[in-house]
């Protein structure tokens, strides 16, 4: 525990007399007592801000496919339109909810919070900051893997709970989709990690810089090629157009939520949101330089020097600085995923695994051994360091 | 209560859970379900004696490679049934008797 | 026990509690305030409006399966790699990435091996080329 | 305190979800049992920290594994009885009263073996000294890159048979005759 | 000079790699392959030519390279289970290497030219290389399992080469016979190996002759056998099979079912070499076994004997192959009477003018389609190269002056006739030895006069023989190989003191490098330490002076001035010997002032005899396998039949058969009467009772394992 939210507020004094203080009223060591409760408020908001983004993705997803078609979109609830998702959270909460006749009603009822636990899971590991971090694990990126493998097992239940022939023909697509991505994308995870020469975000992180040419996606071109396909298997993985093969709506219907209703069906509808943020942050962790800001300002260390400024509150502002630094570089790819749903046409199922299997997986495994080589070959300088370095030894002395 | 004992009282379960699935059911897949708990048994096993006993990872190392034929003996195991299935259509344990045919 | 250092998992725990809490109560409060009138109608399948013919849990066609044997084979092979990919670059440092780059190297190829043996005898292609006759028969004739 | 409780959570889950495969009458729902039960495997991993087996047990299982029975399970025509056209039943019930009772004596006669192999390890009384758990990543890197890099690549090898076997095996083929 | 495993191992690896390399790629990129091999060979020859200069410019008889590693390591406490592997070079492995490259390298070019034709060329060169290599492993072996690993390898690819021509019935016969008759060696040789591990707990020579220094040899029995004798023999037997000594030696003439430059290689420079250098390897164990005597004599027959079965033979491979064996015997007669370097020495004069003497006869048989030389003569013109080359290999194996030949088999017989004067169990050998001389020069001069001398016997062959299709590939081997059996470069001094001397010096290189491993100096060699990977070098530079010559030879003054006396005697009479021969055969065959035909009708039953060869085919086929094995093989048939079947299986038969009908009156009358009604015959019931068990239901299987297991668990106490 480096680097979590728990270790940030552990440098206070504050914290130290509260837990003293908690320790001897209590009777026995209330640091655990302490961390949870700060975990436990943190995880709150941190769901409830995925809440929010996730519904504020629907909202943004029906704008900006206004703005590229020339209409206007949600515009009566609140200003602009904005609060249209509560409108629609209460709306789902309010639906009906039906199970069908032939329906298995244990995993039909399942499968939406299985979706739901794997998305929120993830949402652990995910850095939002050096210093707002729920759990920065030593396996971080392979657990985010691992967890995230869930949503399929949920999507395939779901297409099968229903009982019906359209949701377990989506079903069995998205699972299979799913699972064939996740090859690709945790290729290019594992070309990252060679650089890095770690697995914990934190480490993959400070790999990195906060000029653009320190970060991994700049490291070298095999790296810059593992990026799109990392982009592209993530944007398949969490079923979005051009990929959203199992929903479908003019061959499937709706896919494998086609019998849900109500309240179930917003489960999957946010699962799926929170999802494509979270691969969009892990994309921007682990090729954009994650939280890092330029000149080292989010160790607050310049503030100091610059400014005189008290070493806590450098501290907090640099926090800020950086959470401002990861939550625009994942929402610009978040605008890029909304743009690219409703730019590009839908795949055909063939090309979707041809796509997969003879193109992707191929160019991740060359950029595996890519990645390799150059660490091998360069000693693990980048290519702009490289450059550098030549330029220094060719202009200087 | 996190003790050597208690982790081999739970692989004990699971293998005993693995081992009755095994015999008691009749469905090839639900075979090979029982057949993951008895791998996950022995898994849970290394890694526990390793942690209690000398802490160097070999026991780490052993469950690793448990995981890894474990998941190559699924894909072969569930290959092998639904052959079985195209050839009978049927995945009865008691129907795959026969060597030939 | 706190030489255990497990607090590091507690977020996780938390979060899926949470999650099945959000999941639980947002179901629980609309039963509360939820409409229920169901219907014989309202709860049949949807078939396009016409009666929902057989079950849909009928055979489906093998080549899911085959994509899901690839995918576990090369799951397996990243969680073998993702560790000896860890300790790359200190291996580099100490000079000792040559090797490890081989050893890379021939485990990869190995598996690039497999994938191009499923390439070459079409196991990766989902449509099937016409001149190909090989479609499963049995598992259609019911 | 709290990694007794993330011990007892995991423990409760693993075996319930072993004890739920047992009696479950649905192949479905056993899967899915199996999924909590391997879930809670990567708990216990994890209080004995072995972070990377736990997410390792994460990737494989749940992502690969159970997935892939899932998979097998509706290509072996889901879970629905039917009667097939040999006029066997086409999905076998998940055993009967006879079967879980010689289970349960096969359960029992192994349950004496492995107990009277035990006894005489637990009687030694290991030292229970805890030490703290510490990253495995790295030392198991080193490890898998040194000592046991002849299993390793041997596995790659493994898993080339495997993924060749299944793929002939499951390939879609015409039937000769009939 | 610094080497080490891994900088020696390409000597062995090029060729290895070019075989495993051309396996692949033979059928569809013929000519790479054979580009391949050649390039390999000529690698490894430019490497063994560099170690050769690096042990010539050391000079000294006491330098060795040995290399070991632990190939694997089963001990468990004080049983010690551990076997190396390694590298030893020193003088004669140096030498050695030299030779089987060289002569490899030019029959690899030679056939390139004489293959080219053929539709199996590629493969030719692949079998080549494995041969080669295999060759090249076993001379750089430090142990005999390795030995025996080579040779083994060897064996298989002389199988394969000398069968290559699978179609005819001949080549597969001769390959069978090849392969058969050197196992029966191999078969003892493994048995002297194990003899030697039991007791010296390792196969090293090192090893070995520190132990026979030791005294770790004496006293130990096997079989009422010195373990010495023993070993020495078995390893003897090895070597008997692989040189073609009597009574091994049949398979030898038929390998020449092969084609020719697969003959040149086993002739010369492999397969057989194998068996005279594991000898000489293993000298000290014969030695202390007591065993020289009967090597010498065993020598000495097979010298004497081959070349009278030459003197008939007509067909010129034939010639050359009991050639072969007579000279081999002249190199096992050279170990038995102590002639260590002279030994050696003939190996490595006969390899190369053998060598030669194979390649001129596969250019001239490849020129004129045909092997039979009475339908020669007169090639001399259309032929000149293949004339000159193989004039002076003449010269050289018939031993005349100046000539290879000359200097190490003139130094054999002289040691004989030492030994006879000093030993009268010897005379036999002296006297077989040179009267092998004289008949070796006769029937090489008469292959040779027949061949290219006289008019053309068979006009259409002549006027076909093509010379224009020989290119520089054919001409240039012979040519070099030619070259190489002069005298000189063999008796010559690289030191530059004392001059080169007709009968040899006491400064000429092989003479004063070549040295005996004398088991009281190797003792020494036991201190060479064995570290994890062995990369350990004791070298042991000793500059080598007169005076330090003379004390290693030290002989008393009357002794070496006897010796002296002796083996001028003897050089003059082989001189005398082998213009005798080249006479006698002029005047037979040029000449026709004798006329050989009055000979063979005068010694009839001999000729028949020799045309025969010693009826050792029809003795092997007729008398040992028809009439040894093969009743031995209906004896046991009938013992199979009569007692087994009788008593074993239809006894256990009617046990059963009383079991099935108890159980059946027991079914039938107790259990369940219904059931059995049916079931007529007791094998059918056994059927059934049967199938339950074997019902194919692996859940039970499952079960029984459980309960079997469980039985086994619970009766344990711990």
């Amino acid at each position: 525990m480096n680097s979590t939210v728990v270790s940030y507020f552990s440098q206070s004094n504050e914290f130290q007399n509260v837990t003293n203080w908690l320790t001897q009223i209590l009777g026995f060591n209330a640091s655990s007592l302490v961390a949870f409760i700060i975990f436990a408020v943190f995880s709150l908001i941190i769901v409830g801000a995925m809440a929010t983004i996730g519904g504020l993705g629907t909202y943004a997803e029906r704008k900006i496919s206004a703005d590229l078609q020339a209409r206007i979109g949600p515009n009566r609830v609140g200003p602009f339109g904005i609060l249209q998702f509560l409108a629609d959270g209460v709306k789902m909460i309010l639906k009906e909810d039906i199970v069908t006749t032939n329906a298995d009603r244990f995993t039909f009822n399942l499968a939406p919070v299985l979706c739901l636990v794997g998305v929120f899971a993830t949402l652990a590991v995910v850095p939002y900051s050096s210093g707002f971090m729920l759990a920065d694990l030593n396996v971080g990126i392979f657990y985010l893997v691992g967890m995230a493998s869930l949503v399929g097992v949920g999507v395939f239940l779901g297409g099968y709970a229903s009982n019906s022939k359209w949701s377990m023909l989506g079903g069995m697509r998205g699972a299979s989709q799913i699972i064939s991505y996740e090859i690709p994308a945790t290729l290019s995870i594992i070309a990252i990690v060679l650089l890095a020469g770690g697995l914990s975000m934190k480490t993959l992180i400070d790999g990195q810089g906060g000029a653009p040419q320190d970060w991994y996606i700049f490291h070298n071109p095999f790296a810059f090629m593992g990026f799109f396909v990392y982009f592209i298997s993530a944007l398949a993985e969490t079923n979005r157009a051009p990929f959203d093969l199992p929903e479908a709506e003019s061959e499937l219907v709706s896919g494998y939520h086609t019998e849900y209703t109500g309240m179930k069906f917003g489960l999957f509808a946010l699962a799926e949101y929170i999802e494509v943020f979270v691969v969009c942050g892990v994309a921007v962790a682990l090729f954009l330089g994650g939280y890092k800001v330029p000149f080292d300002l989010g160790s607050g260390q310049i503030l100091v020097e610059k400014l005189g400024l008290d070493g806590m509150l450098a501290q907090n502002i640099g926090q800020f600085l950086e959470l401002g630094s990861f939550f625009t570089k994942t929402l610009l790819l978040y605008y890029v995923v909304i743009w690219v749903r409703w730019t590009l046409p839908r795949l055909r199922v063939d090309q979707l695994m041809t796509l997969c299997w003879k193109y992707l997986t191929p160019i991740a495994l060359v950029n595996l051994i890519g990645c390799a080589v150059w660490m091998y070959a360069f000693n693990g300088k980048s290519i702009f360091a490289l450059i550098f370095h030549a330029a220094g030894s060719a202009g200087g002395h | 209560m996190i003790s050597l004992s208690s982790y081999l009282f739970i692989s004990l379960v699971l293998f005993l859970c693995g081992i009755f699935v095994m015999v008691a059911r009749k469905n090839i897949i639900a075979i090979l379900l029982g057949i993951e708990l008895i791998l996950n048994a022995s898994a849970l096993n290394f890694a526990a004696y390793t942690k209690f006993l000398n802490n160097n990872l070999e026991g780490h190392i052993m469950s690793l490679f448990i995981i890894v034929i474990a998941a190559a003996e699924a894909a072969v195991g569930l290959g092998i049934v639904i052959r079985f299935f195209q050839l009978r259509e049927s995945i009865h344990i008691d129907d795959a008797s026969t060597l030939q045919n | 026990m706190s030489t255990l250092n497990l607090d590091v998992y507690m977020p996780i725990v938390i979060l899926i509690a949470l999650a099945l809490l959000v999941a639980g109560g947002s179901l629980f409060l609309g039963s509360l305030i939820r409409p229920q009138h169901p219907n014989k109608l309202k709860e049949t399948a949807y078939e396009c409006g016409e009666e929902p013919v057989g079950s849909a849990w009928a055979n489906f066609n093998v080549r899911f399966y085959v994509v899901a044997l690839i995918f576990i084979i090369f799951d397996v092979e990243s969680a073998l790699m993702f560790p000896v990919a860890a300790v790359f670059k200190k291996f580099n440092e100490i000079g000792l990435g040559g090797t490890l780059l081989m050893s890379i190297l021939t485990f990869v190829s190995v598996l690039v091996a497999g994938i191009v043996y499923c390439w070459k005898k079409g196991d990766l292609d989902w449509v099937k080329s016409f001149n190909q006759t090989n479609q499963p028969t049995i598992a259609k004739k019911d | 305190m709290f990694a007794n409780t993330l011990f007892l959570a995991s423990a409760c889950l693993t075996i319930g979800g072993a004890i739920a495969v047992v009696y479950s009458k649905n192949l479905m729902h056993a899967c899915i049992y199996l999924l909590a039960s391997l879930f809670g495997v990567a708990g216990l991993y994890t209080c004995i920290g072995a972070d990377f087996l736990a997410a390792t047990q994460l990737v494989v299982y749940a992502g690969g594994v159970v997935i892939l029975m899932l998979f097998a399970i509706m290509l072996t025509g889901g879970t629905s009885n039917k009667v097939n056209r040999f006029g066997l039943e086409k999905i076998p019930a998940m055993g009967n009263k006879k079967t879980f009772f010689i289970a349960s004596f096969a359960a029992v006669v192994s349950a004496m073996i492995i107990v009277k192999i035990l006894i005489p390890v637990l009687k030694q009384n290991p030292s229970s000294a805890l030490s703290p758990n510490e990253p495995t990543v790295e030392r198991l890197g080193t490890l898998l890159a040194t000592d046991h890099i002849l299993a390793f690549e041997i596995s790659s090898v493994l898993l080339l048979g495997a993924l060749v076997g299944a793929a002939v095996i499951s390939r879609p083929r015409k039937e000769i005759h009939d | 000079m610094d080497y080490t495993l891994t900088t020696v191992a390409p000597i062995v690896l090029l060729p290895f790699f070019a075989f495993v390399i051309n396996a692949f790629i033979v059928k569809r990129f013929t000519k790479l392959a054979v580009g391949i091999s050649c390039a390999a060979i000529f690698g490894s020859f430019l490497y063994s030519l560099k170690i050769f200069i690096d042990f010539l410019s050391v000079y000294s008889t006491n330098y060795y390279i040995h290399k070991v590693f632990t190939w694997f390591d089963l001990s468990a406490g004080e049983h010690l289970f551990k076997v190396n592997m390694g590298i030893y070079i020193d003088n004669m492995t140096a030498v050695m290497l030299l030779m089987v490259t060289g002569a490899a390298t030019l029959i690899h070019v030679f056939s390139t030219w004489y293959m080219h034709d053929d539709p199996r060329f590629g493969r030719f060169f692949v079998y080549l290389s494995l041969f080669t290599s295999a060759m090249l492993g076993l001379v750089l072996s430090d142990n005999l399992l390795s030995v025996f690993i080579f040779w083994e390898l060897m064996g298989f690819c002389s199988y394969s080469l000398i069968g290559f021509y699978y179609e005819k019935e001949g080549a597969g016969n001769a390959s069978m016979k090849a392969f058969m008759t050197t196992r029966v060696g191999d078969v003892f040789f493994l048995l002297g190996i194990l003899a030697i591990w039991s007791v010296v707990g390792s196969t090293t020579f090192v090893d070995m002759y520190a132990a026979l220094a030791a005294g770790k040899l004496n006293g130990i029995m096997i079989l009422g056998i010195p373990l010495a004798t023993f070993a020495g023999f078995s390893v003897f037997m090895g070597t008997m099979g692989k040189s073609a000594q009597v009574p091994l030696q049949v398979w030898l003439p038929d390998a020449m079912w092969g084609p020719t430059p697969c003959s040149a290689l086993i002739h010369a420079a492999t397969m057989v070499a194998a068996g005279v250098y594991l000898s000489l390897r293993m000298y000290p164990i014969m030695e202390a076994g007591h065993l020289t005597t009967f090597i010498a004599y065993i020598g000495a027959i097979t010298a004497f004997g081959a070349a009278t079965v030459a003197l008939v033979q007509t067909d010129i491979k034939a010639v050359l192959a009991y050639s072969t064996i007579s000279q081999l015997g002249y190199m096992v007669i050279g170990i038995g009477v102590g002639s260590y370097n002279a030994s050696f020495m003939h190996l490595i004069t006969h390899a190369v003018f053998k060598a030669c003497l194979f390649l001129s006869a596969g250019s001239v048989i490849h020129s004129i389609h045909c092997q039979e030389m009475p339908q020669m003569g007169g090639l001399r013109k259309k032929l000149p190269y293949t004339f000159f080359a193989m004039l002076l290999c003449c010269f050289a194996i018939a031993g005349v002056p100046f000539f290879s030949g000359f200097v190490s088999k003139d130094r054999i017989l002289g040691d004989a006739l030492v030994m006879a004067t000093e030993n009268k169990a010897f005379i036999g050998v002296a006297i077989l030895g040179f009267g092998g001389a004289l008949l070796t020069a006769f029937y090489m001069f008469r292959m040779l006069f027949l061949t290219f001398f006289g008019e053309p016997r068979d006009h259409h062959i002549y006027d076909h023989a093509h010379e224009e299709h020989i290119g520089w590939n054919s001409n240039v081997p012979l040519l070099i190989l030619s070259l190489f059996t002069l005298g000189l470069f063999y008796s010559g001094s690289f030191t530059g003191q004392g001059e080169v001397n007709l009968f040899g010096s006491k400064y000429e290189w092989f003479q004063t490098l070549i040295k005996k491993p004398e088991v009281s100096t190797v003792a020494q060699f036991t201190d060479y330490q064995r570290e994890d990977l062995g990369m350990t070098d004791t070298r042991d530079k000793v500059a080598l002076t007169k005076a330090a010559y003379d004390s290693t030879y030290g002989l008393s003054e009357e002794k070496a001035h006897h010796i002296h006396v002796v083996h001028r005697i003897g050089a003059v009479l082989s001189i005398f010997i082998a213009f005798l021969g080249i006479f006698l055969a002029y005047s037979m065959y040029v000449k026709k002032t004798l006329n050989p035909g009055w000979w063979t009708n005068k010694f009839a039953a001999w000729t028949r005899a020799l045309k025969n060869k010693y009826y050792f085919d029809d003795l092997y086929v007729g008398k040992i396998i028809q009439k040894g094995l093969l009743p031995f093989n209906d004896l046991l048939s009938r013992f199979d039949m009569g007692f087994y079947d009788k008593y074993g299986v239809d006894g256990w038969a009617t046990v059963n058969r009383w079991a099935y009908s108890v159980s059946r009156w027991f079914d039938n009358n107790i259990v369940d009467s219904g059931m059995v009604d049916g079931t007529g015959a007791s094998v059918r019931l056994m059927n059934v009772v049967l199938r339950t068990i074997q019902s194919g239901r692996v859940q039970l299987y499952f079960i029984v394992l459980i309960v079997v297991l469980a039985s086994y668990v619970l009766t344990l106490r711990f």
